[in-house]
C-alpha cells in the first residue's frame, strides 16, 4: 500500500513536458514535490495563478501570495497573475492539460463526488464543480477505501455528486485504474505487494484487466 | 481633475443600510476589505445578505460580522475556515447558498458586464442544477446561470489614485476586479494612493469608472490563514 | 441654423462634472473642444480607453493609440487601457453617463437608425448597437433635415433600426427637443434666429411645446 | 522552462489550412499582427473566414488577403474603409456577416471562457435580432447570442517572453487578448521578446497558457489611418 506521498509520487509520472495543470487540495498538492526532472510543468492556482512556485522561505512569505488552499507560496519565473472570472475562463475553456483532485467517491463510469457529506457541516465546493466540468483530464488521487473498509470505487456514487462523466484515472494506495469509456475501472497497474485480489475485494465497481499479469507500479 | 478620495470611510460605510446585499472582495483573508469590515461592525448595519467567495474565520474577516449577526444571508463557494458560522447555519440562524467557485466568478462578472444571463458547464447533474434551466450546446449540457449584482461592493486593492483607477497585488487580486463592476456603489480601500497620472494606464487592473469611493487604509493586518515555508 | 460646431459646442453645455461620456465620430467628437471650464468629464472610446485626451503635437504621434474613429488621440492624466471585450463590458453595465451619436433619423418614441442605407454600401455599425442598447442617456447630433429637405425627425424609422426607445434628446442645426417618454418630441430651445414655425416645417414627427415662447439656444 | 518562441513565422502559419476560421486581432490598423498577415499572403492559403473588427485597407492589413481573394468570408463589426471590399461584396464574392462590436467582443470573450452562450441587449428590434432567440429578463429582451472560436488566431502584443506571457501597448490593445483565449493554436507576434522573468507576473495581460507561438516581428510600419494632431 502507498504513503499518501508516494500516491502522488506516481500521479507526477504522469505530467508530460509543458502542461498546464491544477492541483487539488490535499494529496494532489504534494505532486508538486515529484515533478521529473527534465519535465516543465506550470502549475495553475484558481484563486489567480499561473506558474505556482514552491512554498517560501520564511523570510519571503508574503500574505497577499497565497494558493487555492490559502497555504503562501512563490511564483515561477513566467508566473502571470489575474482575476478569480479569468481563472475559470482558463479552467472552463479547457487550457489546462491536468486537473488532479481528491475524492470521497467515484463511480465506475466517471462521476465523483468530494464536496459533501449528509449530515455532516457543508463547507462548499469550491471550484471543484468548475474544474470537473471543464477537465478534459483528471487524475483522482485517494484511498481505495475508507478508514472504516468500504471501497470508494464504486457502481454508482452514494454521496451528493460533484460532476458527471468526467475522471479518466484513478490513483489510489493500492492501484492506478483507468475508467472506460463504456464504464468499469480497468485496472493498469499494482501498488507494491498487492495483488489483483485484494484489489477486487477493495473495489465494489466492476474492475476490468486486459491480463492476469498486471504490473507493479514502477519508482525510480 | 475628478477626486473619488474619501478621508474618513465612516459616513460612506454608514450608507449601507439594513437589508443591503453587498459584495466583498477576498480569496479566504487574502485581498480582504480590512477597513471596510471594520465600519460595517461600527455601523451595526444588519441583516446583510453578503456574496464573497469565503466568510472570514471566527475573529477576522466577515466572521467578525458573523459573530455580531449582522449577516442574514451568505453567498459563497466554501465556507469550511469558520466555526461560528457552522452553529448559525445548523441553527437556521444563517441563510447560506453556496454556488461552485468560478460560476460565481462569473455571475458578479455578468452583472457588470451587463449580461443577464450565460451558460456554464459546471454544476450539470448535481444539487446545483436543481430549479435552474439547463440546455445543450454541441452535444454539451450547460446550465443558465444569472448576473449578480450588489447595493455596494467593498473592496481592496493595492495601490489606486484619485480618478478610481486601482492595482492589485499578487494573488490578493482575486474577486475584487469583478466585483468593482457589479455594484451600484464601489468603495475600494487601498494602501497607497498615489498622485494621479503616476500609475502607467497600460498597467491599471480597474479603470476608475468602477469606483465610487477611494480610501487610503493604514497597518493593514493581513493575516495568513497557512503558513506554509519551505523548510 | 447652427454650425456643426455650435451643435457640438450646445451639447458640451449638458456636460456635467464628473461624467464618463462616450462620443461617436462626426460631430459628437466635436463637442470635446467645448467641454465648460470647471467641468471634469472623462471621455471613453469603446476601442479601449478611459480618459481620451486631444489630438497629439506632431512629435507626439503613436500609432498605437487611437480612438474608435481610428484617429490619432492622446491620454489624459488618470487614463485606464483595456481590451474590447472590457470596454463594452463596461458600456452595457451602464457606467457610462452619457452617449452621444450622430443619426440618419430619430422616431418620435425614441428609435434610432444610423447605420445602414438600403441601396448603399454597408459599413457595419460598429459599436453603435452595443451602445443605443445600454445607454441611459443619450443625446442625438444631426441635421434637422436631410440635404433634400427630408425631415429626420420622424413618426416612425424608415431605415433600418440601430436601436429601439433609447434616444432622450436630440440637438440639431434648429432645436433642442427630447423625445417624451408617452412619444413625441417636445421642443426646448430653438436655433436663434429660427421660429417654431420653423422647425415645425422641419419635422414630421409630433412636436410638442409647453409654451409659445420657446427660448433661444444661450452660447456664452 | 518552457519556450514558445518561434525564429521563423512561415512553417506555423503554412499550418492554416484551405477553409480555416481564423481571428485576426486589431482595430483599424491597428495592433494588427502584420508579419502574420504577410506570411498568410506568402502561404497562399484560400477560402479563409476572418473574424476581425475591421478588413483593413485596400493596401494594408486584411485588405492585402482580400486583394489576393484569399478570403472567403469576413466576420466583422465594421468594414468601411475599404474599396476592393465593397466590390467583392456587391459582386457577391465575398461573404460578409456584421456584428454589432461588442457582441463580437463577448462573443469572442465567451468562446474564449468556456461559455457557449449569453444573452445582450444589442441588436434587439434590429436586423441583427433576425433569426435569434429572445428573451426577457426583468422587462428588458436581450437577445441569445453564441461563444465563438477559431482554428487560430494570429494576434499582436508589444512584449513577450518565451512563456508566451503579453502585454500589449496603448489601445493596440483592442480584440489581441480575447482572440489569444479563444482559438485552439495562437500565433502571437510581439516587437520585443524579452527574458523570461522580466515582465512583471501582475503587469500581464494574456498569460502565456493562452499562447502557442511566439515570434519578435521587425521593423513594424504601423500604419495610421487617421493622422490627427493638434493645430
Amino acid at each position: 500500500m502507498l504513503t499518501k506521498f508516494q500516491i502522488a509520487q506516481r500521479i507526477a509520472q504522469e505530467l508530460k513536458d509543458g502542461y498546464y495543470v491544477n492541483l487539488g487540495i490535499g494529496i494532489p498538492t504534494l505532486v508538486a514535490n515529484y515533478i521529473p526532472h527534465g519535465i516543465n510543468v506550470i502549475l495553475q492556482s484558481e484563486n489567480g495563478l499561473l506558474g505556482m512556485g514552491e512554498f517560501p522561505l520564511s523570510e519571503d512569505v508574503d500574505a497577499d501570495l497565497i494558493n487555492a488552499g490559502k497555504q503562501t507560496v512563490t511564483m515561477q519565473k513566467g508566473a502571470a497573475l489575474f482575476n478569480s472570472a479569468e481563472s475559470f475562463a482558463m479552467i472552463r475553456s479547457g487550457k489546462i492539460n491536468l486537473t488532479v483532485l481528491g475524492a470521497m467517491e467515484v463511480s465506475e463510469n466517471g462521476d465523483i463526488a468530494n464536496w459533501k457529506v449528509p449530515g455532516k457541516m457543508v463547507k462548499g465546493m469550491g471550484g471543484a464543480m468548475d474544474l470537473v466540468a471543464s477537465a478534459k483530464n483528471i487524475i483522482v488521487a485517494m484511498q481505495h477505501t475508507s478508514k472504516d473498509g468500504k471501497s470508494k470505487l464504486l457502481k454508482e456514487c452514494s454521496l451528493p455528486i460533484t460532476g458527471l462523466n468526467c475522471v479518466k484515472k484513478i490513483i489510489t494506495d493500492l492501484a492506478v485504474l483507468q475508467v472506460l469509456p463504456t464504464g468499469g475501472f480497468e485496472l493498469l497497474e499494482r501498488a507494491p505487494g498487492v495483488s489483483v485480489a485484494d484489489i477486487l475485494a477493495a473495489t465494489e465497481g466492476s474492475l476490468m484487466f486486459k491480463s492476469d499479469d498486471i504490473p507493479e507500479m514502477c519508482f525510480i | 481633475m475628478i477626486n473619488k478620495i474619501i478621508l474618513d470611510l465612516k459616513p460612506y460605510i454608514n450608507k449601507i443600510s439594513d437589508g443591503a446585499t453587498i459584495m466583498v472582495g477576498g480569496f479566504g483573508l487574502c485581498g480582504i476589505p480590512e477597513k471596510s469590515i471594520s465600519a460595517l461592525l461600527e455601523s451595526g448595519v444588519k441583516n446583510l445578505t453578503c456574496i464573497s467567495n469565503n466568510a472570514g474565520v471566527d475573529d477576522f474577516g466577515l466572521g467578525l460580522l458573523l459573530k455580531t449577526k449582522q449577516i442574514k444571508k451568505m453567498i459563497a463557494s466554501y465556507v469550511g475556515e469558520n466555526e461560528e458560522f457552522e452553529r448559525q447555519m445548523l441553527n437556521g440562524e444563517l441563510e447560506v447558498e453556496l454556488i461552485p467557485q468560478g460560476t460565481l466568478a462569473e455571475r458578479i462578472r455578468a452583472g457588470g458586464a451587463g449580461i443577464p444571463a450565460f451558460f456554464t458547464p459546471a454544476g450539470v447533474g448535481t444539487e446545483v442544477a436543481i430549479g435552474k434551466e439547463s440546455r445543450v450546446f454541441n452535444n454539451i449540457t450547460y446550465l443558465m446561470e444569472h448576473g449578480l449584482t450588489a447595493d455596494f461592493s467593498i473592496i481592496k486593492a493595492w495601490k489606486g489614485d484619485a480618478a478610481g483607477n486601482l492595482i492589485y497585488k499578487g494573488t490578493a487580486r482575486n474577486f475584487n476586479p469583478i466585483m468593482a463592476t457589479a455594484a451600484n456603489i464601489t468603495i475600494a480601500e487601498v494602501e497607497e494612493i498615489v498622485p494621479t497620472g503616476t500609475l502607467d494606464p497600460n498597467e491599471i487592473h480597474t479603470p476608475g469608472i468602477y469606483v465610487t469611493h477611494i480610501y487610503e487604509g493604514k497597518d493593514y493586518e493581513k493575516r495568513i490563514e497557512q503558513l506554509t515555508t519551505k523548510s
